[in-house]
């Protein structure tokens, strides 16, 4: 394929979509139930072809290139394994904005996993949704979110970045109230634009900083500029203050601390829904942002980064641990193991965090469609009970549905197996680089920083635990409501896409040791890119060795020519890694391994221990600590806490300014009318009676003359005529 | 003692007189408007004699065309006028018309 | 006395006698017709002062049109047959107050012309006048002269409607 | 001089509307119910077909207009442009009083004849429901609509003057004699306000033509016309700072930016809807327009001078406005026209940011901002208009659910809502992106600072959308069949309302992605216009090397 032909390739992929959306927006209502079906086939389509496109792009070298010149309208470059054009949108004087989009391994990757997803969600909702009165206008809207999405995927600037950026908080909004009759639907809508709202502020600071110093919205040139030295305001800690801004776009867009109290509210959209946005994709956003733009964090940045991340994903560990809502856990779950690859970027463990990104998203979306699935049979269950009051998503409403519905279960035991970290898992595979990443940081940076593994296996563990708790709370047991028990399989439209996402769980997918993903083809294909940071504002343990790059592309290429033997022999060779921090993450491995499978094992031990064989009763645990269950319960007092002081206060300004300008702006103004009007009803009395009457008098000494002047008024012409001529011959004498 | 610029404008002058007295004396408003016309040529002929003579030139001509032309609208409108007087009052007697006096 | 005076003189003297003839006579239609030989005779003042255009406008439209006019509204409002064919004066005393002011203003009009130094600019060589107030008419005086003809329309129709038989 | 159509276009732009007028003072109006309708309907159309045509001659002008040729101080690439002496007279002590009839445009006002064009065209339709006085109501409408296209092509100051004022007056009576309840009280607000504003703007124009001699404005922008001796001479000068605040205060008002924009929310709720449509759709670009045309040309040294404070003008209004439409819905009378017309405020603000930062994109933005601006709250005001004819309420709280009753409304509606809130795809987000990056450029803290007016913006955008159209249908919309109006009450849009809505839904869609044709348009004057700042003023640039 030629270039051109590629990133055209990759716009039929972006557009796609955006026509099923217009297609189903004017047409759907009318076509009916077959426009779902039109949105399928679109996506598989897209599918198709983005496949086409992520294998060709990654079993190939592209050689560097240029076509045209940056003068030209339209420019294509290939540059470092990255294909990417650029277009001129707007020129107002000597200000040139461009816009283009780019592939490189990462964006083909990220393909895959936004059409596969968005399509297998489109199959699964074209049972889920039938019935609803809305069916055409749901499939619309999902089709412009997967083009939002994509659209992120494949932006090469910063711009059409935050433009799709909004487009999918956009989308979101849209699917997240789509049952807007519930006040909580449209309110959980409205909070989770607001709130990424907040983080998109940061964003676009931090956009307009790098705009204003490098006159681009380019990744690649603004790399470029870092790296020849430039810097904001010709500071370094500028710099790692534009990195900070753009990184809040990802803290509301992936819900990370402190902005993540939307994404479990985002709860009340439809099921597949979530298992789209607010599980596989766009909230895996916010972390392709980071892994995107990684070249220009410096290690301040990073760090914030990776505390961020560390919060995030205990904080929302433990809230994880106590709620009932079986959405409720699994959107706690999300915001931690987004959290978990937030936290593997900013230690830098770059191709670890992608690689989470990708088998979180197989595993997470499956979770939510079992989940959706179990929701969808509850709530038939409950419809032929004409049940309206039990909450269909209620775990303590279920259990015992590992008869009932055997498929479900077991698609769910295997991605919930993955989520925790068992071995033979693709969440094995992607969560224990993690964990060496974070010890190799901490072993390196020392100090405070050792506190970011120990959080990190924490919440792994509790992961377990509460992954665990919910399987066995709503599988295993005996049913705990009569509904529960009449629950039935669904069909194969709904399980089809939890059985191809719970292989897609399976290690053989990534690597073939079940224990080593290093030696995978995708840590071959994803390599953290060149930092383009100044070497003062870097860790050193980052900057990529210069000789080291040199072996990486023999080794690559190696990996391309040979067999996977031979790789291997490459691979213990020695000398490859492309900085210190890969090096030491490698020694860690083990280390990682065997701490990760063992706070894993008594996680699950542990859950097992209360939920499935009752030895120690879950209700008297409650007790014991109950300040500590209810802080975990009310999610720690995040919602109240926003509630009583942002929220608060600034309805509380709002209110006050609004009666300021009404009272005291308004009031001046009207207080200087009425003052006119007294002051003119003073005046206005003056007149009358004083000026008036002295005018009156006149008046009445004129109109005694008047009457004796009147006589003269004949009514007749001629007189008139005549008096004029005398007045004239007068006026005649009097002049001369 | 050549003919000059004071010998048309004394002749002028005569006829504005008789206009006025015209205008003054007759009752009958037919007979009004035919002096008003006298007052209107007497000022014809000032400016026809200043454009020979005072240098007015062409634009006392023009002046000239609009008073004819005036005059020819204002005896249109002013025999309209008296016809209409004439039907309601069966006279065109201008003494008698005093209406403007209430 | 040249030719030229003598002419002159004839015209005044047709003026003066007919314009009093229009003002004095008792009889309307004596009135009128006195009217027709002043305003002949204003026209070849007119002449005299080398205002050919004028002169023919004169003849046009103030014998040919007004005058006309006039003589029609005698005959729309005098009954020909009844005793109004004569017309009125207005009495004695008004008479006599009305020869008086007029007087007044002739002996005025008379004095301060005679004695007032007007400014007089070199006799032009006598030439055509018509091209140059066609010029003029169409070029500085357009506006005017638009105004002019909007007038005779308004006239027409504001006479037309007000002389119009009531119902 | 560019006569590129070698017909006078704009004069025929700017006075179609009055023709108009003369016709349909011409209709008879019917003595029975019957002939009344029927000369009202043609009433009606005849000032639809006169605003198409309008429309149309505009169109024509953008297609002819050649963005390459800058204008602003240039008379020679100034395009259409026609001028004739209007008023001449010589006077003993003032010596000769000359006006021209000069009108053209260039790439400031280019886009705002566009504009005019189009919110009269769509702000006809909506006038269909006024049913008293008709004939009056559209000959001051028509009137209306020569005023504002007279503001901005002329570029003689009297004539702009004139044109301003002769605005004024139909404005007073469209909102005095059709209004709500509290009419009265507006029309007089609005009429002192921007008398005020006048006055101001007289005073300078009157010490402007003693320095320089003639009305024209190009003549004033060139300080080396200036008089010597005379009292805006040279630069730098005390008097010259005190007739630019004047001006710039004058033209405040009319933005309106805070403090001074009371007048707004009151004019906006009494208004009827066609009336707040052009009023937020057109006058309030009246005073950003005048700022760039006359205030910043005029007077570059005391725009240097002021300029951190115009920044801060701009940065209050987005703010305050935008906390002040939040707080529509907690306190007040929750009119949802009013918290529209506080959003104007917000909006307006940016244009005023954006003009401060004189940047390119800083510039370019706010003019953008003020075609888009124009096109989205005439959406949004004739969205009110849709439900109050509905119902007669627009309280905040009277609504619900409307999106099952009016599906295709609530579409329409959620492009505008959407278009407000700045979202990418749609108009307003291009022109708040480009004042956003022109503006950080010269004010890094006060554009952050604003950066808070798209998250309140979104805030009450989003709460009025959840409010009027999401959640359950409460009881009065379940409403009866309505014998009157033989319709139900909740009835959808109707072919006039969509023929109103859909163009400017059209017009933000397409400028929302392809804004390079307007861009195109403004490119070269905004140049120009920063040419002859550029003295003065701070611009920013790469903030690399500060």
């Amino acid at each position: 394929m030629s270039p051109e032909n590629i990133l055209l390739l990759s716009a039929v992929v972006l557009v796609l979509p955006l026509l099923g959306f217009v297609f189903n927006i004017f047409f759907g209502k009318r076509i009916g139930k077959p426009s779902a079906w039109i949105a399928v086939i679109i996506l598989g389509i897209d599918l198709v072809l983005s496949s086409i496109l992520c294998i060709y792009k990654l079993t190939t070298d592209l050689a560097n290139q240029t076509i045209g010149s940056s003068a030209d309208t339209l420019q294509i470059i290939i540059k470092d394994g990255l294909i990417h054009s650029k277009l001129i949108w707007l020129s107002v004087g000597d200000v040139v904005i461009k816009i283009g989009i780019g592939l490189d391994n990462l964006a083909a990757i990220m393909l895959i996993v936004v059409t596969l997803i968005s399509f297998l969600v489109h199959l699964f909702s074209t049972e889920y949704m039938s019935g609803d009165p809305r069916y055409s206008r749901y499939f619309a809207y999902l089709g412009l979110f997967t083009f939002s999405m994509l659209g992120i995927v494949i932006a090469n600037n910063f711009l059409f970045m935050y433009i799709f950026w909004e487009l999918v908080g956009i989308s979101s909004y849209l699917l997240i109230g789509f049952w807007y009759e519930k006040k909580s639907a449209s309110d959980a809508g409205k909070k989770a634009f607001l709130v990424n709202r907040i983080g998109d502020l940061g964003f676009l600071i931090g956009i307009l900083i790098l705009y204003s110093t490098f006159g681009t919205f380019m990744f690649d040139e603004i790399f470029d500029g870092i790296g020849s030295g430039i810097l904001p305001f010709a500071s370094g800690s500028m710099l790692t203050i534009a990195g900070i801004c753009v990184f809040c776009g990802a803290i509301g867009k992936s819900a990370q601390w402190p902005l993540h109290v939307w994404l479990p509210d985002a709860m009340e959209g439809p099921t597949p829904v979530s298992a789209l946005i607010h599980a596989a994709t766009m909230v895996a956003a916010g972390v392709y942002l980071v892994a995107r733009v990684f070249a220009m964090f410096t290690a301040d940045a990073l760090t914030f980064i990776a505390v961020i991340g560390t919060i995030t994903a205990f904080i929302s560990a433990t809230i994880a641990l106590t709620q009932v809502d079986f959405k409720r856990v699994l959107a706690y779950s999300t915001v931690s193991q987004l959290g978990y690859m937030i936290m593997a970027l900013g230690v830098g463990s770059y191709t670890n965090g992608f690689f989470h990104l990708v088998t979180h998203a197989w595993f997470k979306a499956a979770l939510f469609l079992a989940s959706g699935s179990v929701i969808h049979a509850m709530h038939h269950s409950l419809h032929k009970m004409h049940d309206h009051h039990t909450d269909p998503q209620d775990v303590r409403n279920m259990g015992g549905l590992r008869k009932t519905m055997p498929i479900t279960y077991l698609t769910f035991l295997f991605v919930t197996l993955a989520i925790a970290g068992v071995p033979f898992t693709s969440g094995f595979l992607s969560k224990d680089g993690i964990l060496a990443g974070t010890l190799a940081y901490a072993n390196l940076t020392g100090g405070w920083h050792w506190l970011i593994p120990i959080l990190a296996f924490s919440a792994a563990g509790m992961t377990a635990f509460y992954m665990f708790r919910l399987l066995i709370l709503a599988f295993h047991g005996q049913p705990k409501t009569e509904a529960a028990a009449k629950t039935h399989e669904n069909n194969f439209v709904i399980v089809f896409p939890l059985i191809l996402l719970s292989i897609l769980s399976l290690w053989i997918f990534y690597s073939p040791d079940p224990t080593n993903a290093s030696i995978g083809w995708f840590h071959r294909a994803i390599v953290q890119p060149k930092t383009a940071v100044p070497e003062d504002y870097q860790w050193d343990f980052l900057l990529i060795e210069e000789n080291a790059g040199e072996s990486i592309k023999e080794h690559n290429q190696s990996v391309s020519n040979h067999s996977e033997h031979s790789a291997e022999q490459v691979h213990h060779a020695g000398h490859h890694y492309i900085n210190k921090f890969a090096e030491e993450e490698h020694h860690f491995h083990g280390t990682a391994m065997m701490l990760s499978l063992l706070i894993a094992g008594s996680g699950i031990l542990l859950a097992f221990l209360i939920y499935q064989f009752k030895i120690f009763s879950a209700d008297n645990l409650e007790k014991q600590f109950k300040p500590l269950h209810t802080f975990s319960f009310r999610k720690w007092y995040f919602d109240e806490l926003y509630h009583y002081t942002a929220v608060s206060g600034i309805i509380g300004l709002s209110k006050l300014l609004a009666w300021f300008d009404n009272l005291i702006i308004d009031g001046l103004v009207n207080l200087s009318a009425a003052i006119t009007r007294v002051s003119s009803y003073f005046i206005g009395h003056f007149d009358n009676i004083v000026i008036d009457g002295i005018v009156n008098l006149l008046a009445n000494i004129t109109g005694f003359f008047g009457g004796v002047l009147r006589k003269v008024q004949t009514g007749q012409v001629q007189t008139y005529i005549a008096l004029l001529i005398i007045g004239i011959i007068a006026l005649i004498y009097f002049i001369f | 003692m050549s003919i000059g610029l004071t010998h048309y404008l004394v002749l002028a002058a005569i006829l504005f007189s008789f206009g006025i007295f015209g205008i003054l004396t007759r009752k009958n408003a037919v007979l009004v408007l035919m002096g008003l016309e006298l007052v209107l040529n007497s000022a014809n002929i000032n400016f026809i004699a200043f454009a020979k003579f005072g240098g007015l030139n062409i634009q006392g001509h023009v002046a000239a065309i609009f008073v004819i032309i005036l005059a020819a609208a204002e005896v249109a409108v002013a025999l309209a006028i008296v016809l209409n007087i004439y039907q309601n009052y069966r006279h065109i007697n201008v003494d008698e018309i005093d209406k403007l006096k209430e | 006395m040249d030719i030229f005076s003598i002419v002159f003189y004839l015209f005044a003297v047709i003026i003066v006698v007919s314009a009093a003839i229009v003002v004095m006579s008792k009889n309307i239609m004596f009135s009128a017709f006195s009217l027709l030989f002043t305003f002949f005779g204003v026209a070849g003042i007119y002449v005299l002062l080398n205002a050919d255009f004028i002169a023919v406008t004169q003849i046009m439209i103030y014998i040919g049109g007004i005058l006309i006019l006039i003589i029609f509204g005698v005959m729309l409002t005098t009954r020909i047959t009844g005793v109004e064919i004569k017309s009125g004066t207005t009495g004695k005393i008004q008479i006599a107050f009305a020869g008086l002011i007029s007087l007044i203003i002739a002996i005025t009009m008379i004095f301060l012309f005679s004695n007032t130094k007007w400014f007089t600019s070199e006799l032009q060589p006598h030439q055509s006048t018509i091209e140059n107030i066609g010029k003029e008419l169409l070029t500085n005086y357009l506006l005017a002269f638009e105004a002019a003809s909007v007038l005779l329309l308004i006239a027409i129709i504001g006479a037309a409607f007000i002389a119009r038989r009531k119902s | 001089m560019q006569d590129t159509i070698g017909f006078p276009i704009l004069t025929w732009l700017t006075f179609l509307p009055i023709l108009g007028m003369i016709f349909i003072l011409l209709v008879p109006s019917g003595k029975d119910e019957g002939s009344k309708q029927v000369s009202n309907t043609i009433i009606r159309w005849i000032a639809v077909v006169v605003t198409f045509i309008q429309l149309i001659l505009a169109i024509i002008v953008m297609f002819a207009y050649n963005n390459t040729l800058s204008g602003v101080n240039e008379l020679s690439s100034f395009q259409f442009v026609e001028k004739i002496p209007w008023i001449k007279a010589t006077f003993p002590l003032v010596g000769q009083f000359s006006v021209e009839y000069f009108i053209g445009i260039d790439g400031i006002s280019a886009p705002m004849v566009l504009l005019t064009a189009i919110v009269c065209f769509v702000a006809v339709f909506p006038s269909f429901n006024i049913d008293k006085a008709v004939k009056g109501y559209f000959a001051m409408y028509l009137l209306l609509d020569t005023g504002m296209m007279g503001v901005f092509v002329a570029l003689d100051f009297f004539l702009f003057y004139v044109f301003w004022e002769l605005m004024l007056l139909p404005m007073y009576f469209l909102i005095g004699i059709w209004g709500g309840p509290r009419k009265e009280y507006a029309a007089i607000k609005f009429f002192i306000y921007t008398l005020v504003g006048s006055v101001f703007m007289l005073l300078v124009m009157i010490g402007l033509y003693f320095s320089v001699g003639s009305f024209n404005m190009l003549d004033m922008m060139d300080l080396t016309k200036y008089f010597q001796g005379s009292i805006f001479e040279g630069t730098g000068t005390t008097i010259r700072y005190i007739a630019f605040m004047a001006l710039f205060i004058g033209f405040a008002i009319k933005v309106p930016s805070v403090p001074f924009h009371t007048w707004l929310p009151d004019a906006h709720v009494e208004a009827p809807t066609p009336i707040s449509v052009i009023l937020a759709g057109v006058l309030l670009k009246m005073g950003t327009y005048g700022m760039m045309r006359i205030a910043f040309p005029m007077f570059p040294d005391a725009v240097g001078y002021f300029q951190s404070l115009i920044a801060v003008v701009g940065v209050v209004s987005i703010i305050y406005g935008a906390f002040c439409a939040l707080g529509q819905h907690k306190v007040g009378m929750k009119d949802f026209k009013k918290l529209i017309a506080y959003s104007s405020v917000s909006h307006m603000g940016y244009v005023i940011l954006g003009m401060s930062s004189m940047r390119p994109e800083g510039m370019a933005g706010a003019i953008f901002q003020m075609f888009n601006h124009g096109t989205i709250t005439s959406m949004l005001f004739m969205i009110v208009g849709v439900i109050y004819d509905r119902s007669h309420k627009r309280g905040l709280d009277d609504f619900g659910g409307l999106a099952n009753k009016m599906p295709v409304y609530t579409g329409i509606m959620s492009i505008a809502f959407f278009a407000a809130i700045g979202l990418p795809g749609l108009s307003g987000f291009i022109s708040e992106a480009m004042v956003f990056l022109g503006a950080f450029k010269t004010y890094p803290v006060y554009t952050m600072i604003s950066g808070f007016g798209i998250i309140l913006g979104a805030a009450y955008m989003l709460w009025t959308l959840q409010k009027i159209f999401f959640g359950k249908l409460p009881e009065k919309w379940a409403g009866p069949w309505d014998p009157t109006k033989k319709k139900y009450k909740h009835d959808d849009l109707n072919a006039v309302e969509l023929t109103a809505l859909v163009p400017l839904a059209l017009v933000v869609i397409y400028l929302g992605i392809v804004p390079s044709p307007m861009i195109n348009l403004m490119s070269a004057s905004v140049n120009q216009l920063i040419e002859i700042m550029k003295p003065f003023v701070l611009i920013g640039g790469q903030v690399a090397g500060m």
